[in-house]
Order: C-alpha cells, then structure tokens, then sequence
C-alpha cells in the first residue's frame, strides 16, 4: 500500500493512484474518489493562476490524524490524500482523497468526511492572481458549516 | 524558555517574516500573543484579536489556553484555505 | 463532451474519463468519482466470478433518466456512467459514476444519488459463480433504503 | 392486439426462454400477467405474484396498471442487481 499522505508540487493520477490504493485487495468493492481542480473564476474575478502555500510538517501530521479519524469513523479499507503545492493553473488538479470499502456507503461518506476536514483543518493558504492583483483567499463559511455536519468544529482559536 | 514562531500565509507577509525566535516567560499561547502583539504596530496589526487567526502549538491546532514548553513551536495564520 | 452512458464488455480508464469528462471546463472545480469492483466473497462463500446480464435498450433509457434527474436535482456540470455486462472476475471493475460540478457538495451528492439510483433501477443482473454452483445474486434491502432517502421509491410492481 | 414480451435473469433462466409474442385481448399488465400465468406451470411458478417480479413497459418501469397498445414491448424481471 502506498503511503497515505503526499504532499507534492508534481500532479498526480487519478487512476494510478486508485489502482495503487486497491491493489489485490479482493474485498473492496467500492472506491470513492474526490479531486479538486482550479477554476478560472472566483467571488466574480477571472483567476490567472493560484499559489498554494503550506506548513510543512504540520500538513501531514493533521491529515495522518484526519485519515485516523475516518478510519475509526467509518468502515473502510483504506484511504490517500495527495495535495498539490506551489503553482498552479486553472483546469490543474490540486487534491486527491480516494477512499476504499466494501460497500458503496462507507467511502462516500468517509470521503466527504476528509474533503470537509481538510478544507477547514490542514494548514493550506491559497493565493489567487487576478486582474487586480494578487490576493489571499478568504475562508468560506460553507467550509465551517460541512465541517459541523460531522460533529467536529471548524477551528479553534 | 525559547519558543519557536512561525507565521504562514497574510500573517507571514504582513511581518515580512516567516518566523522569529523569542525568549518568553509566557506560560501560555494566550500570554505569548500578548508579548507579541506589544512587539510592534506591525505584529500588532498582524495577530490583533479582531481578525480570524489560528494557532498551532507543535504542529497541532490548538487555542490560547495551550501550554509553552522550552523548544516548543507555535504557529499563527489566518484560516486555512486548502482542498 | 463523450456520450455520457456506456456499456460495454471492455474496462475502462478512470483518469481518461474524468479527464474527457471535465476538458476545458474551466468552471469546475470538483469531480466525484465512484468506481464499483467485484469483490472475491458475497454472503460469506467465495466468488470466483461474475457474469453481468442487461436489458439493452432499456439500461441506456434508464440510465439517461437518472443523469436527467441528477442535473435537475443537482447544480452539476457534468455527469458520465459506465456499466460493464459480460464476465468479470472479483477486483475488475464494474461500475463508473463521475460528476462534476463547480464546488464539492454538489458533486458528492449527484455522483451518490445516481449509484443509488443506478443500484435499483437500472436493468442489471448479477450471476456470481461460487464453490456450491452459479447464482443470482439476491437485491439488498439496504438498496432500496438508500433509494428512499431522495424521496423516490426503490422499484415499482 | 401482438404485444412482445421479454424475460431477463432467473425468470428467463426458469422459462427456458428470454422472448415471446403474444396475440391478446389484455388491456393492461396485469390481464397479461393473468394471461401468462394461466399458460403453463412453469409460468405460473416463474411469474408468480407471491414472487418479487419487476415489470418495464416500452423499456420503462411500469406497474400493473400500465396499459398496453399494439406492438408494444413488456419485460418481466428480478429486481435488479447491478452497480
């Protein structure tokens, strides 16, 4: 099995990475995956490129304890999250959370489950260039509100 | 005791600086915000109480009521923005 | 954009269809992918394989219905369903559901909502091959609950 | 009125055959499910309302109540197990 985390400035495969995840593992039936891509607008502006910073170390001790979570959570076989980082254009990917189990169920769920962690718990700050400039991009209060269906608050401090 | 400071992010940018060390007799990430919000109009600016920042203490994400160690690492930036 | 139902005997590549699925959309920024395998047991005895049988003509009529529903239902931009018929052995791939759409939610939900959907009422049958002989295999009554959450009923007559 | 009937799975596996055409004066499925029923034992055991037949009328999923026209297409099946 491949590590569960990866935090990478390289794209990835989708089905590479699906493949890896079940590979011989004659009791998944399932295999749910989620991949975020960079659209070319947002809050109205036209987005030229975006800049993904991150806390190294921190990023992948949180989303190993997120992984740990929905493992307990939920009954699945396995799960990888791969984030990008650095830049990136629009149409590029930049996350990864595919989720294996035996029934169709438990990986939807636990795969929603790490998307709605991930945005509001691992320390990833994206800055997005448009026409007027380069600008931070602000959290979203739907970001906090997925992340209170699951029992768990948004963020601390 | 010698604490470790990251900033990331708007933080990061506002300071100029990706981190500081600091040599505190805070007890608390409460009391070492405190410390570093009278370092200057721009920390000040940066970490005020008004604006949505979080904190990790060793790579964790904690509040202001965590404890400082000797060598412990805290970090402050805005909400995060990833996935 | 492809066609958006296939069945075919042939496998199919996860990556491609997403890739076809969202080319030069710039305005998606999630796909949800669900990809159904054959698992090596089912009601504890072994599988060694599985024959898919369909009503062709009506599986695509279905299918097209369901997709139909999801856009409606869903603020999606997108949607593709693969469904393999003929022999399959357990780790082949069975099923794929992808969608896209502009933020997660929507994405996770249509490509849920139309498993669910697919699971019930689409023309397919299963004949899986174990130690005591060939068999139907029976429909799950977890099915049909997981239909009823969208408010629809699970099969007719 | 020549309706077209279709068999799929272990109803088709039961009846030995996965098509017939039928010459009736059945207005709706249900009278043709009568009709068939009464044909022979093996119809009457494979179609059975004791059993959780399916029904599609013109490909698409129908109830008893569906009514039929000239030509047109019926399917008695399992419930379905694909995905």
């Amino acid at each position: 099995m491949p590590a569960r985390v990866a935090i990478q400035h390289q794209d990835f495969d989708l089905s590479a990475e699906v493949a890896a995840l079940r590979l011989g593992d004659m009791q998944v039936g399932a295999v749910c995956s989620f991949v975020g891509t960079v659209r070319d607008r947002n809050e109205g502006d036209q987005v030229a490129s975006l800049e993904l910073e991150h806390y190294p170390g921190m990023t992948e001790k949180a989303i190993e304890a997120m992984i740990d979570a929905a493992m307990s959570r939920f009954d699945i076989r396995s799960a990888r999250v791969i984030h990008r980082i650095g830049l990136l254009q629009p149409l590029d990917q930049i996350v990864l959370v595919a989720v294996t189990s035996a029934h169709r169920g438990e990986s939807f769920q636990a795969c929603e489950f790490l998307m709605d962690y991930l945005k509001t718990q691992a320390p990833f700050w994206k800055k997005e260039v448009t026409p007027a400039g380069a600008r931070w991009v602000d959290a979203r209060v739907s970001d906090d509100v997925a992340m209170a269906r699951w029992g768990l608050p948004a963020g601390k401090g | 005791m010698k604490v470790n400071i990251k900033y990331f992010a708007s933080i990061r940018e506002a300071l100029g600086q990706s981190s500081e060390t600091c040599d505190t007799q805070a007890k608390t990430v409460a009391a070492l915000r405190d410390e570093l919000l009278a370092l200057s109009p721009v920390h000040a600016q940066a970490l005020s109480r008004h604006k949505p920042v979080r904190m990790a203490l060793d790579q964790t994400m904690c509040d202001e009521l965590a404890t400082l160690h000797e060598g412990c690492e805290v970090a402050f930036f805005p909400p995060v923005t990833g996935g």
